[in-house]
């Protein structure tokens, strides 16, 4: 598979697909599906310091092409995480993102200081941007001055490479990304999810209990290319892309558009074998398209090439 | 747990936009449990982009029987296809009903709720327990799979307008019912009170929750489990179960 | 049609329900299917000081359950819409809510005091929000100090109400729709499209010759309805709700989520009969329902309700 | 410009990826001119949202003959219906091949441009036209409609691998076509550009856009028409097209 291995700060891949996370909790459901060695990482579920009971249900509703959720960053805590699911994940050959949440600047360090310790943990995902917690973070996630202050404190107390994933929330994509890049971020994540809604016109009230909920699903890939294409030529650390992505296809396309890794998210729900399925399409699919490496597409789409593609 | 395209041998309309389907594979010889439920991605690769979970009404073999009723967009697209068509089916998910081995045991079906229950009677008049179902319908147009418990139970069917069986709900049977020593109930959330309230014992009942993966990975589907703690306080639809304990989760 | 006729500011509409800006061009290809006064009102293409050409083919690209469009404002100039388009459409018993575009302030001037001389004109809607053209007004749209400013201008000079178009590109919508109210805007029209992309795999390059394009339809419902629900608590202006409205179920939902009329724009090309269809269908639906007028509906989501549904 | 849910009578494969099939109902007695094209919508409600253009290949009575590739979603939902299933179809859309009177015509068409061509063979043909059709293919496998343009026209193939007829593009064989009154030409652009530089005689061309309506209203399909302006500066494929002049518009 030597057209799909990729070095990225902290990360040795051996192909650029993750699960997204919150998409694939801390592995254990999908390891019965197939070997998780296969990923080229995993995201975890986000981790808080404290034990979080979540959001009330119903925490998801369909929409076209979408789906809404709410989960409301439900985890067992960083101690439990630590002591539990990572550990768990050792036997397997793959490094894990973990994704960092609170409610104060203090959760974040405080997570992110334990858990970069893990032997296991390549790389942290700072989420500042889970639109379905009052307090989830989403307010360092809409000021780039915040997010910044954020991104420095945790890159002082991390012991591995810092990605921040960014929310597609806002007017002005690219000064968020260009701040926290100018903080120390080694790398980003995007997209986040769009806050929705849906109504349930029976009872006349939104079907999540929480209200609003965070689109995800392929109704928002065409936003999450659009902003990875615009950020991508802004800044010189990597993007892991995602944000709808079911196909080889379409993580060539986020490549094309500027991402260096993608993650993928809500097709793990249609299709438990999402991620082994697009990895194996996606070295066939370079093949037929003659391309040598994956990382030689990361831009495509703006970057000036000697040789044109067909 | 596998993801297999069964290959649909019949379907039949057996109430007003209610279908009763037979599908084929591999994967349903591992269908063993009453109360376990199948997820169904239906329509194309992206859309709809959930899977839809149906119970397990019977099992034959190599052979699924479900019954569905059209709601939404889901159930109208698996309701297009036509024998000989593939359905994309995960299964067995989540844990089923646990078997009484002996005495009287009474199902207490409403709607599409009644499906898995039939697969439930089947296997406890096999081990030889008495089995009495209480099946409650909208009205007598609505009715369906009465007959086919018949092979299995002793059945009483309620109708909210009376124009079968005993007029009102389900829990309206419950006094000629007893005595009985375990009580299994399928339906929606409102009937599940109300029978939990009403029973003379002990039982299992299957929830309909949302869901997302349907495998325990999105945490979309969790219930709060009642006071006291008896570790986690909380339990996935999809996993732990749908079948709870009564009392084991707030309804 | 009792049910379903409604007054906002310069509107009498016989129902709520009209074409999108864009979607309908001046009404003459629909006209072709059905007669136009069967409509609530009609909002007419954008109107700009001069002929503009608009942006290179391609324009369209399809999505998972959208579409992105960057037609670029093509339209033959206020004049020549004042003399030809107007007029033709005055045959039909349906008032026309004229969209405003342009570069500069001067520009929406120009336009607004102009257009809302035509007899059959009753309302403006200003578009601050099209993503297509650099200099087609999403400057003013994503400046609160600016809309305001805009909207304060064109109050003065039209003779008739004024409605803000507002985009769905910010994070904070309820900042910019309370700016406008402030500066006397009668109602908001919300939401235009979400910026998007798709890059073709086979070229690498963007499908759209404008690279981005404005995303609309089905997907972006959740984001629209959630939107309209956080504007419609915090403004008491009316708001005309649209963005992936397909049924009378949708228009339903924008009601509950707070609008008070709704346009209907990418269901018009699946369906050419989607105006009429929708009317009619949701007369239906109200009497289903027993409401006994649609207005009853607005805000329902999050109002307190002496009787509820179902 | 009728929409209606026509019913497939039959569903063909008549080359690799590519299908005949015939639709009928009442609108198809309207669609007169060759050239012009319907819109058909697959999929559900909602999705995909965009119609899609599909060229009229032949018209008997109320029974509509249509081929098509299939290159993505719409057209391999469209493949999924059955014989009996019906097809929401709005046309016919367009301005056609305005019709030579007398003479020769040559028909120039490459792979699902060929379509198009059948039906203005057979009107031309009907008129006293002599007809003679170029129609281009990759290789000899991909070749359809060939034998049904032989009642009509004066057939040369030509395959880019030279498995059968002539080796090459369509205009290597126009060499051996001349002298003739007219032509007319559909496929994709470059193809179109380079008969357009090619051809003898000035002539019609059908030009493939991305179209949104399809109706003339979202101004999606718009072409540049060529200096000096006879008018407006911009015409409509959907609705001043998909055929026009040659020299009408900048390819
Ligand atoms: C464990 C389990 C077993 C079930 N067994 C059966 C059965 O045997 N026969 C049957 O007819 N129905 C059954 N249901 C209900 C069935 O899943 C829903 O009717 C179906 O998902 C509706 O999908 P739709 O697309 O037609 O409706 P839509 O309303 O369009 O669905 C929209 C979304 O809401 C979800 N949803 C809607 N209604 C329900 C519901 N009642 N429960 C859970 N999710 C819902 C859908 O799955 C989908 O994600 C079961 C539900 C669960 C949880
Ligand atoms: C006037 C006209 C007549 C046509 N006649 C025929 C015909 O008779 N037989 C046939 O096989 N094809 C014909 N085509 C091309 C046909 O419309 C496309 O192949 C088809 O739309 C592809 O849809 P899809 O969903 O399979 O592909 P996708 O690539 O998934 O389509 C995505 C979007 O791009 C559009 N698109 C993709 N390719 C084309 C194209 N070549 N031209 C226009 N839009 C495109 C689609 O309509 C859709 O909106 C015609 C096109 C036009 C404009
Ligand atoms: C059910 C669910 C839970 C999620 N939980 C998290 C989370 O805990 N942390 C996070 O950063 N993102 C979370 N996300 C967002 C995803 O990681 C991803 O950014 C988003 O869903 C877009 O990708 P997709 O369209 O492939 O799903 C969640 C998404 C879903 C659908
Ligand atoms: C092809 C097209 C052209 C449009 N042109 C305009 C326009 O000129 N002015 C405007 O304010 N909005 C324009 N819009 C936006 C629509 O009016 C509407 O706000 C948006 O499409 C969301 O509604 P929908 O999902 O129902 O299409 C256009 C949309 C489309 C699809
Ligand atoms: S549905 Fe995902 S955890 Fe139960
Ligand atoms: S496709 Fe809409 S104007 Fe031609």
């Amino acid at each position: 598979m030597s057209r799909l291995n990729i070095e990225l700060p902290g990360l040795s891949m051996k192909n650029p697909v993750m699960p997204a996370s919150g998409c694939f909790a801390f592995g254990q459901e999908y390891a019965k599906f197939y070997d998780l060695s296969k990923l080229g990482a995993i995201a975890i579920k986000a981790a808080t310091p404290e034990t979080r009971a979540g959001n009330k249900t119903p925490r998801v509703a369909e929409t076209e092409s979408g789906m809404l959720n709410a989960i409301g960053l439900q985890n067992p805590g960083i101690d439990h995480i630590m002591e539990n699911e990572l550990p768990w994940l050792e036997q397997y050959d793959v490094p894990l993102v973990a994704n960092v949440a609170g409610k104060i600047k203090e959760d974040y360090i405080e997570v992110a200081e334990k858990i970069s310790e893990a032997p296991n943990v390549h790389a942290l995902e700072l989420n500042i941007s889970c639109p379905n917690v009052k307090e989830g973070g989403i307010q360092f996630g809409s000021d780039p001055q915040m997010a910044s202050e954020l991104t420095k404190e945790v890159k002082k107390v991390s012991k591995v490479p810092v990605y921040v994933k960014l929310s597609p929330n806002t007017a002005d994509i690219v000064s968020m990304a260009k701040a926290v890049e100018a903080a120390g971020a080694d790398g980003l994540s995007m997209i986040n999810t769009l806050v929705g809604m849906k109504i349930d016109i029976r009872t006349g009230k939104p079907i999540l209990a929480n209200k609003t909920g965070g689109l995800s699903g392929p109704a928002i890939k065409p936003v999450a290319v659009r902003m990875i294409h615009e950020v991508s030529q802004q800044v010189s650390i990597p993007i892991i892309g995602m944000g709808g992505i079911y196909t080889a296809e379409d993580v060539v396309e986020f490549f094309m558009a500027g991402a260096s890794a993608v993650a993928v998210g809500t097709a793990n729900f249609s299709d438990p074998f999402a991620c082994p399925a697009i990895i194996d399409d996606l070295e066939e699919l370079l093949s037929e398209m003659g391309i040598s490496h994956i990382s030689e597409l990361t831009g495509r789409s703006w970057k000036q090439w000697q040789t044109s593609l067909s | 747990m596998k993801k297999e395209n069964l290959t649909i041998l019949s379907k039949e309309n057996v109430a007003p936009r209610v279908y009763k389907m037979i599908l084929e594979g591999e994967s349903v010889k591992s269908m063993l449990t009453p109360g376990q439920f199948v997820h169904l991605k239906v329509g194309t690769l992206k859309h709809p982009v959930l899977r839809r979970p149906i119970s397990i009404c019977n099992v034959e073999n190599n052979k699924l029987t479900i019954i569905y009723r059209i709601e939404g967009q889901g159930t109208a697209l698996l309701n297009e296809k036509n024998i000989g068509d593939t359905v994309d089916t995960l299964g067995p998910l989540g844990e089923g009903f646990p078997l009484q081995e002996s005495g009287k045991a009474l199902l207490i079906g409403g709607g599409v709720g009644i499906p898995p229950l039939l697969y439930l009677a089947k296997q406890l008049k096999a081990k030889g327990v008495k089995v009495q179902a209480v099946l409650g319908f909208r009205t007598a147009e609505d009715m369906f799979l009465t007959e086919e418990f018949k092979t299995y139970a002793d059945v009483i069917v309620t109708t909210e307008d009376g124009s079968f069986g005993i007029k009102g709900f389900v829990t309206d049977a419950l006094p000629q019912t007893a005595p009985y020593d375990v009580f299994y109930s399928c339906g929606p959330k409102v009937m599940l009170r109300a029978v939990e309230l009403a029973a003379a014992t002990a039982g299992y009942i299957s929830l309909e929750e949302r869901m997302g993966c349907g495998v325990g990975a999105c945490l979309a589907c969790v219930c709060d489990k009642k006071e006291p703690f008896t570790g986690k306080s909380y339990v996935k639809a999809c996993q732990d179960g749908p079948v709870f304990q009564t009392g084991e989760v707030v309804l």
